[in-house]
C-alpha cells in the first residue's frame, strides 16, 4: 500500500486516494503520425524492473496529474513532481542517481 | 517412465516408498538444441510437450531461472473456463479446457481436472444483455454455455444470497464443462511428460542474453553458459518485457501485481466456481476445503509479486455480500503474482521482428486456465510458422488497431 | 427559497459523538489564479474571512474559505446569498479567466461533535486524525470509506465534512455506524 | 491424564469459575483460562483429529503455533470454525465443538485413513485415480473432499459487526514480551509517537516463566513498572488483543484487535482492523519452540516443553502425573525443574546431546531428576494417549535399551524466532550455526517508500535467546528506530538481567539419528496435515528439490497454523535428503496473515446497506413512494419502470412508453453527467474533445456530440449547450460523468496545460426533468413564466428563466422524437419542481416513465446508446455517425486512431434496423449466422443483435444490430439461430423506425 505526496497540494496521501495514470512523458502522435509510432505512443511501454516514471491523480483529494518517479522492484518512490513538463526535473534525477548509483534514462 | 497407478502404489508400499524414481530428470545444458524455451512455466513446458507429442520436435531444452511451475502457474486460483465472447479467445481457451478433460490420462499425471461448473453472475440489466450475448455467441463457437435464472444458481450454489439487497442476483452464464485442476500438478506433469520424451528441463539457469547473428536469433547466454538454438520461444508471464527488451524489441504490455487468497479449510459447502464481476470477486473451494478467492489487480507497474492491500479489502467485502457464511471465516493466506496486461487485454503468440523467435505472453490473469492450448497453439506456430489458433494474437494487430476486446462492458446506459 | 431542501432534512444520530446533517449551505467553486488580487479579494470579500493557506479553510459562523487545490477555492456564503455573490464575482472579475459557479445544491454538509469526533473520522478516513498532525483549521480532501469528501475540525469539539448530495444518505449511515456506542477507541483525546 | 494444580495459576482469577461445553459437556475453567488451558485441566488432552488420516490429536502448543486443537466455536450467527483453543478465552457459556470427525472424536470412521496409511505417502493422488476418466469428478475427489477440510461451514448470515480504524504512527512495537516493552520505552524515550501492541491478552510474554531477574527484580515485577510507566507516558498507546497480521509496503501494517471475543454479545464490533502507518515498525515477536522428530511424537500427552510450562506456571494446570522430557538443549531442563516443583513426576530426561553440563542440567540433578545423555526416544507407545516411552541411543538405529512408562512427553527441539513479520515484505533471513536457526539478516531488511529499513527485529525475534541479549537488542532497537526518526535517542541503559547459563544446543532433525524408514513413517513435522519425515524424503527422492517443491507436493507447512512448528524442521530433513546444507535449501516464502484473520474484520463497516454507497437524485424518494423497480446504473438507482397494481412490468413499461407518445412523460434525468467548460479556449478545447466542431455552435443553441478515446473508440455522448462566448456546459451519459470530467481534466493537465480553461463538475447541483410528450409544451405554459413557444425556444436550443416560479435553465432536446423540453433547477428545489409538475400535469395526462421506455422510445428513433450500440470495439464510423465527425478539423482525439487500416476497412460491421419477418422481438444478444466455418471450426457470423424491443408504437419487434456492411444490404433478410437450434430470420431496414422526418419533436 504505496504513500504518495502530491506536489500540487502538498498532501501526503495513501494509495487509495489516489489514481495510478501509467508510463509518464508519452509523446502524442497525432494526425500524421507513422504507424509505427503511434502504436509505440498508445501502447509500448517502458515496463522496467527498476526505476519508473509514471503518472499519478489525486482523485480522492485536489484532483490534480503529477508525476512520480518510482522503483518497480522495491516500490520506493525517489519522488514526485509536476506533470506540466516534458522530462523529470535535475533534482529528482539527483534522486534517483544517489539511490541508483551508475543508472541512466531508459534504464539501459 | 515408470506409469503411476494404484498398482504402482501398493508394490511401493511394500518397500516403504523406497523405489519410485524421480519425476523428471535434472540434466546439464547441452551445446544446442533445435529448439529453446525460456520459462518452465505451464505454458512453457506446454509448448515443449506438444512440440515433441504433435510435431516430433524433441531436441529441445527448456530453461528455468528458478523452479518449475514456480512462476503465475503456482499462485493462481486454478479457474477452467472458455466462456468468452471474441471467437479468437473462445477458441483457443475452448481447446485448451477440451485438453484439460483428458490431460490426467494424457500426462498419467493425475491434474485433478475437476469439470464442477463456473457460473457468471448477472447482477444488473447490463450483465443479463452482456452473458445473454456470450451465450449466443458462445453457441456458434461450439462452447457449451446456457443461460440460467436466479433459482437455477440458487439450486447450483446454495451458499449465494441471491436476494442481497444491493446486487440481487438477476442470473448467470453458466458452463457446466468448465471447473478447476490442481495448478501445480500441471507443470509437474507436463514436465515428467516433457523429460520422458527426452526434452531437457534445465532449472536454476536464467538467461542473461539472447545472442542474435543479422536479424536471426542464434542462442542464449545463461547462468549455466552459452547455448544454440535455431528457434527461440519466450514463454515468461511476469518477466516477458525484459526478455524482450533482450531480445531487441519491445512490448505492448505492463507488469502488475494481482493478488488472491484462500480461507482456512472447512467442510465442502460449495461445488461450483462463482465470478461475480459486478462487485469484483470470485470464488471457489479446493479439495483441501480452502475458500479460493481472486482478488483484483493494481493499477501501478510492480514486480514485488505483493500488492496493495486495498484490493484483498474490496474483493472480501464484495463476496460477503454475495456469500454472507464466510464473514466468520477466517483468511488463511494472501499472495500476489506479477501478470502482464498488454494493451487489448488479450495475449500474445507471435512472431516478433527478431527471426527465430516467439513470444508467448500477456496472459494477464487469465493464463493458467489456457495452458494446454497455449501450448498447442505455440507449438504449432514454432514448428509450422503458422496456426490457425494463434493465428489473430500477433503483435501486428495493435498496429492495425485490430483488437481482442473481452472487456466489452465499455460505458453504462442513459 | 422557501420549498428549497437539503439532502436529508438535517437528519441526526446521536452516538458516542453526534452526526447532524447541517442543512443548506451556500458554496461556489472559484476557479483562477490564486496569487491574483481580484481572485483574492472577490473569495475574501464574500468569504468574509482571510484567504486561506495551501491545505486550509478559514471559517466563522455561516462564511469561510477553503483551499480546494493551487487553482480553486471554495466560497461558503448563506445558501440566500448565492445569486448575489455570484453577480459580484462575475462583475469584478469580468475580462480575466476564472471560473465562478455555484455547487451549493452540489453538496451536502455535516456537523460531528462530541470528543470522539476525531477517532469516527479516523474510522473512514486514511487520514492522521491526531491533534498534532491535523489540528483545527486544516483542510482535508480526501475519501470517507468508499466516496470522497473533505473535512475541517473547529476549535469547539466539532468537524464539519463535505460530500456529494447523492451519497449524503451513505455518508450519514457510516458516520454514524463509526459513532455507536461501544465502538470508542479511547484515543485523541 | 492432564488435570488442575491445587495452586498457583498467573493468569487465573481462582473467584471467577466460568462454565463452557465442550462436545456437548459441561466443564469448568476459570476467568483467564484459554479453551485449551481449561481443557487440560478437566483432563481432555485429545482434542481433534488430523487432516488426512484423521489420527487422535492432542494439545501441543500454548499459543498461536498450536497446529491441532482447533474447535468450531459458538451457535448460528456466531459460529465461527477452526478457532484455535490456545488463543480463546474462555468466557461463561462458550460453547465448542472439536472437528474433522465423524461420528465422534473418540470414534472416527475416517480414522481407516490411518490403518491404510502407507498406501497414502505425499502425492499418492497424482499417482491414482488417473482411470477412468469420469471417475475423479464423481468418485474419488468428493470422497477426499469430505474427509479432509476442518471446520463446519457457517450457515447464517454473520450478527456481529466490524470496523477500521486509520492509525499514524513514528514507531510500531509488534509483541508485548519484555523485548516489546523494553523497546518501546527506549523509542518513546524521546517523544516519538510509539504503539505497542500484544496479540494476546497478557504482556509480558515468557520471561515470567522462564525465570531469571531484571534490574534485579523478579521479570513479573519489571513488567509491571514498565507497564505503568508506558502507560503514563502520553506519546505511548498500548493495547492488548491486537495482533500484528501482516507487514506490507511502505510502514503499511494490519492490526487484528479482537474486541469482543470474549465479551460476545455486549455492545462492542467484534474485530477492529487497525491499518496502521508506521515511519519504523520492530517485530519484538519472541521465538517459537521446535518439536523433535520421534517416532510417535504425534500422540496426545506430547507436547512442546515450554507450552508445558506455560501450562503448569500460568494456568496451573499439569499435563501428566510422570512426563518424560526429551531435548537437545537446556531449556527444556526448565520444564523438568517447573513439574518437579509442581509436585509432579518427571521419570528422565533425555538428552540427545553427548553431555549436559550447563547451570539448568545441574539444577535438575539436584532435584533428583534422572538425566539420560546420549539418548532418544525409539518410539512414543499409546494410541489416543501417551502410555510410555521406548528410549534407544540417539546414535543408533532405534534398538531399544529400555521402556519407560509416563502419560505424558515434553519435547524441545530447540527454538526458532518469528520471522514472519519481518519477511513479509521482503525481509532476509540469514542461518545462525550456533542456534542452528534462520534469522533477520539486518543488511537486507524491508526497505519503504525512502529507501530507508523501515523494519527491526529485538530480542529472540532476532534471534537472541538469553534475557540479558534480549533486553540489549531491545533496547538498541528502540533508539534506532528514534534516531532515524531524527529524535536524540534516550541516554538510559538496556535493564541488566541475569539468567542461568545455558550450554550450547545440538542440532537434531531425527531421533534417532539411524532411524529406518519404518520409524520414518511415524515420525511427523506437520501434525494437522500429516506430513511425515518419510514425505518430505519421498519427495526428495522423486525430485521435488526445491523448497517450495517439498512444500507443495507434501503440503508441509500449508495448514492453519502455516508450519510454524513444521517449517524448520521439515526443511531440515529436506537439505539431508540432499545432502545439501540449511542455508542452501533456504525457505518458503512467508505471506500474510501472521494468523489468520476473521473476513469480516476485512470488510469492516462495509455489509448490508452501507456495502457500497447509493447515489440518490433529489427526487429518489418519489419514486420509491411510487412503485419505481430500481435499475442499477453505476452507483446511481434509476427508475426502471412505475409498476401500477396490478401491472406486470411489460405492461408498465409499455404504457409508459404509449403515454408519452399520446400526451405527456416526466423522466429524472438528473444523473446525466453536467460538466461547465469555460475559457478562451474552451471552444478549441472542445473540438479536440468531440468528434464534431463544436467552436461554431451559438450561444443559445445546442448540439449532440461524441467522444472517443485516443484508440478511436466512442466512449460517451451527449449535447452540448454554449452559455456564452467562452462557456459551454457538456451533458454525458449517468456515469459517464465522472469519467469524462477526468477525461477532460487529464489532457487539460497533462497534455495542453498551456491552454486557457477551467472545468468544473456540476452534475449533483442541478436536478433535470425531461418533459416530454405532444403536451409537453401545454404543461410548462400552464406553469407558466418564461416564453418556451416554438419561435422562443426552437428545437436544439435553451433558455433561461423562471418557470413556475422555480429559476430554471429549459433545454429544447428530445431522445424521444417527442416535442420534448429538458428542465433543470437547482438540486434542493427538483423535488418541488417534480412534484409541481406531477399536480399539474394531471389534465395534461402526465406519467411519469422509466429507463426501459427511454430506450424503447429512443430505440423507435435510432438514437444510439453508449453501452449498447457501443461496446468498447465500436467507432462513430459503425454507426453511420459520419455526419458528427468533423471534416473540417485536422485533429481530434481518436482521429489517428480512426484512420489504422482495420478501421478504414471498408468491411465492417455497420448500424441498422432489424425488423423479424414475423413482427416478433429479436432474441437480445443474438448473432447473424454467415455461411461456413472459420479456420478453428467455429461457425462463421456477419452481426449481432445490439438493441432489441417490442414497441408499442408500432405494434411489433424492432432492433437495432451491427451488420457486415449491413448499410448496403438494405432489404436484406438475415437469420439469428436461437440457443435451441432454431432460427429468426430478420429484415436489414434503416435504424430509424418512428418519425423519419423529425417532425413530432421540431414543432
Amino acid at each position: 500500500m504505496l504513500i504518495l505526496t502530491c506536489p500540487c497540494c502538498g498532501v501526503t496521501g495513501e494509495e487509495t486516494e489516489f489514481h495510478a495514470g501509467g508510463q509518464a512523458h508519452l509523446q502524442r502522435s497525432g494526425p500524421g503520425a507513422s504507424d509505427e509510432a503511434f502504436e509505440a505512443y498508445l501502447f509500448a511501454r517502458e515496463n522496467p524492473r527498476g526505476v519508473h516514471f509514471e503518472r499519478w491523480r489525486h482523485a480522492n483529494g485536489c484532483g490534480k496529474w503529477f508525476h512520480a518517479a518510482r522503483c518497480t522492484l522495491t516500490l520506493e518512490v525517489f519522488g514526485t513532481y509536476s506533470a506540466q513538463t516534458t522530462q523529470p526535473p535535475q533534482e529528482v534525477l539527483d534522486a534517483i542517481a544517489k539511490r541508483r548509483p551508475g543508472w541512466t534514462e531508459g534504464g539501459k | 517412465m515408470r506409469r503411476y497407478s494404484a498398482f504402482a502404489i501398493a508394490r511401493e508400499a511394500a518397500r516403504h516408498h523406497q523405489g519410485w524414481e524421480r519425476a523428471w530428470r535434472s540434466p546439464e545444458p547441452k551445446k544446442k538444441y533445435d529448439i529453446i524455451i525460456v520459462g518452465a512455466g505451464g505454458h512453457g513446458l506446454a509448448t515443449a510437450y506438444y512440440l515433441g507429442k504433435n510435431h516430433g520436435l524433441t531436441n529441445i531444452a527448456v530453461l528455468e531461472k528458478g523452479w518449475l511451475g514456480g512462476g503465475n502457474t503456482g499462485r493462481n486460483t486454478t479457474i477452467i473456463r472458455s466462456n468468452y465472447l471474441q471467437d479468437p479467445s473462445a477458441a483457443i481457451y475452448e481447446k485448451a479446457r477440451s485438453l484439460y478433460e483428458t490431460l490426467s490420462q494424457d500426462l498419467n499425471y493425475n491434474i485433478m481436472f475437476s469439470p464442477r461448473g463456473v457460473m457468471m453472475l448477472a447482477q444488473t440489466q447490463h450483465e443479463i444483455r452482456g452473458y445473454q450475448r456470450t451465450a449466443y455467441a458462445n453457441a456458434l463457437q461450439g462452447v457449451a454455455t446456457e443461460f440460467i435464472g436466479p433459482q437455477r444458481v440458487k439450486e447450483l450454489c446454495p451458499i449465494i444470497e441471491i436476494g442481497g439487497p444491493r446486487y440481487p442476483v438477476l442470473g448467470a452464464l453458466w458452463q457446466p464443462r468448465g471447473g478447476t485442476a490442481r495448478h501445480d500438478a500441471v507443470a509437474w506433469g507436463y514436465a515428467r511428460a516433457c523429460s520422458d520424451m527426452g526434452i531437457d528441463i534445465i532449472q536454476q539457469c536464467e538467461v542473461t542474453a539472447i545472442r542474435s547473428q543479422g536479424d536471426k536469433v542464434q542462442g542464449v547466454t545463461t547462468t549455466k553458459g552459452s547455448i544454440d538454438c535455431d528457434k527461440l520461444g519466450i514463454v515468461v508471464a511476469g518477466n516477458s518485457g525484459v526478455l524482450a527488451d533482450m531480445a531487441g524489441f519491445r512490448l505492448p504490455l505492463e507488469s502488475v501485481a494481482r493478488q488472491a487468497l484462500v480461507s482456512e479449510p472447512i467442510k465442502p459447502c460449495m461445488d461450483v466456481v462463482v465470478m461475480a464481476n459486478t462487485v469484483h470477486g470470485y470464488m471457489s473451494q479446493s479439495d483441501k476445503g480452502e475458500m479460493v478467492i481472486g482478488g483484483g489487480t493494481d493499477g501501478h507497474n510492480n514486480y514485488t509479486q505483493r500488492g496493495s492491500f486495498h484490493h484483498i479489502e474490496e474483493t472480501v467485502r464484495a463476496l460477503i455480500e454475495t456469500f454472507p457464511m464466510i464473514s466468520r471465516l477466517k483468511m488463511l493466506r494472501q499472495w500476489g503474482g506479477i501478470v502482464d496486461v498488454t494493451g487489448d487485454r488479450s495475449p500474445i503468440l507471435s512472431k516478433t521482428p527478431l527471426e527465430g523467435c516467439f513470444i508467448n505472453g500477456g496472459w494477464g490473469t487469465g493464463g493458467f486456465k489456457a495452458i494446454p492450448g497455449s501450448g498447442w497453439a505455440m507449438a504449432e506456430l514454432m514448428a509450422k510458422g503458422a496456426s490457425p489458433l494463434a493465428a489473430a494474437f500477433g503483435l501486428e494487430r495493435f498496429r492495425e488497431g485490430r483488437f481482442i476486446d473481452e472487456s466489452v462492458a465499455a460505458g453504462v446506459a442513459h | 427559497m422557501s420549498d428549497a431542501t437539503s439532502a436529508l432534512n438535517g437528519a441526526a444520530y446521536h452516538g458516542y459523538v453526534e452526526v447532524q446533517e447541517a442543512g443548506l449551505r451556500g458554496m461556489i467553486t472559484l476557479r483562477g489564479d490564486l496569487a491574483s488580487v481580484d481572485i483574492k479579494n472577490v473569495a475574501t470579500g464574500l468569504g468574509g474571512v482571510d484567504f486561506p493557506a495551501q491545505g486550509h479553510c478559514n471559517w466563522v459562523e455561516d462564511r469561510g474559505i477553503a483551499w480546494m487545490s493551487p487553482d480553486e477555492v471554495l466560497v461558503m456564503v448563506p445558501h440566500s446569498e448565492v445569486p448575489a455573490a455570484l453577480e459580484t464575482a462575475r462583475n469584478v472579475l469580468s475580462g480575466q479567466h476564472h471560473l465562478a459557479v455555484d455547487v451549493s445544491d452540489a453538496r451536502a454538509v455535516f456537523v460531528l461533535r462530541g470528543a470522539g469526533l476525531r477517532e469516527v473520522l479516523a474510522k473512514l478516513a486514511p487520514v492522521d486524525m491526531s491533534p498534532e498532525a491535523f489540528p483545527a483549521g486544516h483542510f482535508r480532501r480526501t475519501r470517507l470509506a468508499q466516496v470522497p469528501a473533505a473535512f475541517w475540525l473547529g476549535e469547539d469539539d466539532s468537524a464539519q465534512v463535505i460530500c456529494f448530495r447523492s451519497v449524503a444518505q451513505y455518508v450519514f449511515d457510516i458516520l454514524s455506524h463509526a459513532a455507536r456506542p461501544g465502538g470508542e477507541v479511547g484515543l485523541y483525546r | 491424564m492432564s488435570t488442575r494444580l491445587a495452586t498457583g495459576g498467573r493468569f487465573l482469577d481462582r473467584n471467577q469459575p466460568r462454565v463452557f461445553t465442550f462436545n456437548g459437556t459441561d466443564l469448568s475453567g476459570f476467568a483467564g483460562d484459554t479453551l485449551a488451558s481449561a481443557l487440560l485441566a478437566n483432563g481432555r488432552s485429545m482434542v481433534g483429529r488430523s487432516f488426512k488420516y484423521h489420527r487422535p490429536r492432542g494439545i501441543v502448543a500454548s499459543g498461536a503455533e498450536e497446529p491441532n486443537a482447533l474447535v468450531n466455536l459458538g451457535q448460528g450467527a456466531a459460529f465461527e470454525p477452526n478457532q484455535r483453543a490456545t488463543t480463546t478465552e474462555i468466557f461463561a457459556g462458550l460453547k465448542a465443538e472439536s472437528q474433522n470427525h465423524w461420528p465422534s472424536l473418540e470414534f472416527d470412521i475416517g480414522a481407516l485413513n490411518n490403518l491404510v496409511s502407507r498406501f497414502l505417502p505425499a502425492g499418492f493422488y497424482y499417482k491414482t485415480f488417473i482411470h477412468p476418466r469420469a471417475a475423479w469428478k464423481h468418485v474419488f475427489e468428493p470422497i477426499i473432499r469430505h474427509s479432509a477440510g476442518l471446520g463446519r461451514a457457517p450457515k447464517e448470515r454473520d450478527a456481529d459487526r466490524y470496523e477500521h480504524f486509520y492509525h499514524f504512527t513514528d514507531v510500531l512495537v509488534i509483541g508485548g514480551g519484555v523485548a516489546g516493552l523494553q523497546a518501546a520505552r527506549a523509542a518513546a524515550a524521546d517523544g516519538g509517537r510509539v504503539l505497542l501492541i500484544e496479540q494476546s491478552a497478557q504482556w509480558g510474554g515468557r520471561a515470567p516463566v522462564d525465570g531469571g531477574q531484571i534490574d534485579g527484580k523478579d521479570p513479573e515485577v519489571w513488567i509491571n513498572d514498565a507497564l505503568e510507566e508506558l502507560e503514563k507516558a502520553p506519546n505511548v498507546t498500548i493495547r492488548r488483543r491486537t495482533m500484528g497480521s501482516g507487514v506490507y509496503d511502505h510502514g503499511y501494517v494490519l492490526g487484528y484487535e479482537r474486541i469482543a471475543d470474549h465479551t460476545p454479545g455486549d455492545t462492542r464490533p467484534r474485530h477492529r482492523l487497525w491499518r496502521i502507518r508506521a515511519a519504523r515498525v520492530i517485530t519484538a515477536t519472541g521465538a517459537i519452540e521446535r518439536p523433535l522428530s520421534f517416532a510417535g511424537n504425534d500422540i496426545p500427552g506430547v507436547m512442546l516443553a515450554s507450552a508445558m510450562r506455560d501450562y503448569v506456571v500460568n494456568y496451573a494446570v499439569s499435563p501428566g502425573d510422570r512426563t518424560v522430557v526429551v531435548t537437545n538443549n537446556d531449556d527444556a531442563y526448565r520444564t523438568a525443574i517447573a513439574l518437579k516443583n509442581a509436585g509432579l513426576d518427571v521419570p528422565v530426561i533425555l538428552d540427545a546431546r553427548p553431555q549436559a553440563e550447563g547451570d539448568l542440567p545441574r539444577a535438575a540433578r539436584d532435584l533428583g531428576i534422572r538425566i539420560e545423555t546420549g539418548r532418544a526416544i525409539a518410539r512414543v507407545k499409546g494410541r489416543k494417549s501417551v502410555t510410555g516411552v521406548a528410549i534407544c541411543a540417539q546414535a543408533g538405529e532405534g534398538a531399544v535399551l529400555e521402556e519407560i512408562a509416563c502419560d505424558a512427553v515434553a519435547m524441545s527441539g530447540g527454538w526458532s524466532p518469528v520471522v514472519h513479520l519481518w519477511s513479509h515484505c521482503g525481509g532476509k533471513l540469514i542461518w545462525d550455526e550456533a542456534g542452528a536457526f534462520f534469522r533477520p539478516d539486518p543488511d537486507r531488511a524491508p526497505i519503504s517508500h525512502d529507501g530507508q529499513p523501515f523494519v527491526a527485529t529485538a530480542g529472540a525475534a532476532s534471534g537472541q535467546m538469553t534475557l540479558a541479549e534480549t533486553l540489549k537488542d531491545a533496547d538498541s532497537a528502540g533508539k534506532v528506530a528514534s534516531r532515524a526518526l531524527g529524535l536524540a535517542a534516550g541516554r538510559k541503559g538496556a535493564p541488566k538481567a541475569s539468567q542461568p547459563q545455558e550450554g550450547p544446543i545440538t542440532p537434531v532433525w531425527m531421533m534417532p539419528q539411524g532411524a529406518g524408514p519404518a520409524l520414518r513413517q511415524k515420525m511427523w513435522l506437520d501434525y494437522q496435515n500429516d506430513v511425515k519425515v518419510s514425505d518430505v524424503q519421498l519427495a526428495a527422492r522423486e525430485g521435488y528439490e526445491s523448497v517450495e517443491h517439498t512444500k507443495r507436493y507434501t503440503t508441509l507447512g500449508m495448514a492453519t497454523d502455516q508450519g510454524k512448528l513444521s517449517n524448520i524442521n521439515g526443511l531440515a530433513v529436506l537439505s539431508g535428503a540432499l545432502q545439501n546444507d540449511i542455508p542452501a535449501v533456504g525457505t518458503t516464502t512467508f505471506r500474510p496473515p501472521y494468523t489468520p484473520i476473521s473476513m469480516g474484520a476485512i470488510a469492516g463497516e462495509a455489509r448490508g446497506d452501507i456495502f457500497q454507497p447509493i447515489r440518490r437524485t433529489p427526487i429518489h424518494d418519489w419514486h420509491d413512494d411510487n412503485g419505481a423497480e430500481w435499475e442499477p446504473v453505476g452507483q446511481w438507482r434509476r427508475p426502471y419502470t412505475y409498476r401500477r397494481a396490478g401491472e406486470s412490468t411489460h405492461d408498465a413499461v409499455m404504457r409508459e412508453v404509449k403515454n408519452t407518445r399520446q400526451h405527456l412523460g416526466l423522466l429524472d434525468a438528473s444523473t446525466l453527467g453536467k460538466i461547465i467548460v469555460k475559457g478562451p479556449d474552451a471552444g478549441r478545447f472542445l473540438d479536440m474533445i468531440y468528434t464534431n466542431m463544436m467552436s461554431t455552435l451559438k450561444p443559445g443553441r445546442c448540439r449532440y456530440g461524441l467522444m472517443c478515446s485516443e484508440n478511436g473508440f466512442l466512449i460517451d455522448d451527449g449535447v452540448v449547450a454554449r452559455i456564452d462566448d467562452d462557456t459551454f456546459l457538456c451533458h454525458t451519459t449517468t456515469g459517464g460523468a465522472e469519467r469524462i470530467h477526468g477525461h477532460m481534466e487529464e489532457w487539460l493537465q497533462t497534455e495542453w496545460w498551456d491552454w486557457k480553461v477551467y472545468t468544473a463538475n456540476i452534475t449533483e447541483q442541478l436536478a433535470q426533468i425531461a418533459v416530454v410528450g405532444p403536451n409537453a409544451r401545454k404543461i410548462l405554459e400552464a406553469l407558466g413564466g418564461m416564453d418556451v413557444s416554438a419561435d422562443a425556444l426552437p428545437f436544439m436550443a435553451w433558455a433561461d428563466g423562471q418557470i413556475g416560479g422555480f429559476d430554471a435553465r429549459i433545454y429544447r432536446i428530445s431522445f424521444s422524437g417527442e416535442l420534448s423540453y429538458e428542465v433543470a433547477v437547482p438540486a434542493s428545489q427538483g423535488r418541488a419542481l417534480w412534484d409541481r409538475l406531477i399536480e399539474t400535469g394531471q389534465e395534461f395526462g402526465v406519467m411519469p416513465y422509466g429507463t426501459e421506455a427511454l430506450h424503447i422510445m429512443r430505440a423507435e428513433k435510432g438514437f444510439i446508446m453508449i453501452g449498447d450500440e457501443t461496446d468498447g470495439t465500436v467507432i462513430p464510423q459503425d454507426l453511420g455517425l459520419n455526419w458528427a465527425i468533423s471534416k473540417k478539423k485536422d485533429d481530434y482525439l481518436g482521429k489517428r486512431a480512426q484512420a489504422r487500416s482495420h478501421m478504414t476497412d471498408p468491411d465492417r460491421w455497420k448500424l441498422v434496423g432489424l425488423e423479424t419477418t414475423d413482427g416478433s422481438v429479436l432474441p437480445d444478444g443474438a448473432y447473424a449466422r454467415g455461411s461456413g466455418t472459420n479456420e478453428n471450426g467455429q461457425k462463421t457470423v456477419i452481426g449481432r443483435v445490439t438493441s432489441t424491443y417490442y414497441s408499442p408504437t408500432l405494434d411489433k419487434g424492432i432492433a437495432m444490430g451491427l451488420v457486415l456492411n449491413g448499410p448496403d444490404r438494405m432489404g436484406e433478410v438475415i437469420n439469428f439461430p436461437a440457443l435451441d437450434g432454431s432460427a429468426t430470420p430478420a429484415r436489414i431496414v434503416s435504424p430509424v423506425f418512428y418519425d423519419p422526418e423529425g417532425e413530432k419533436q421540431n414543432v
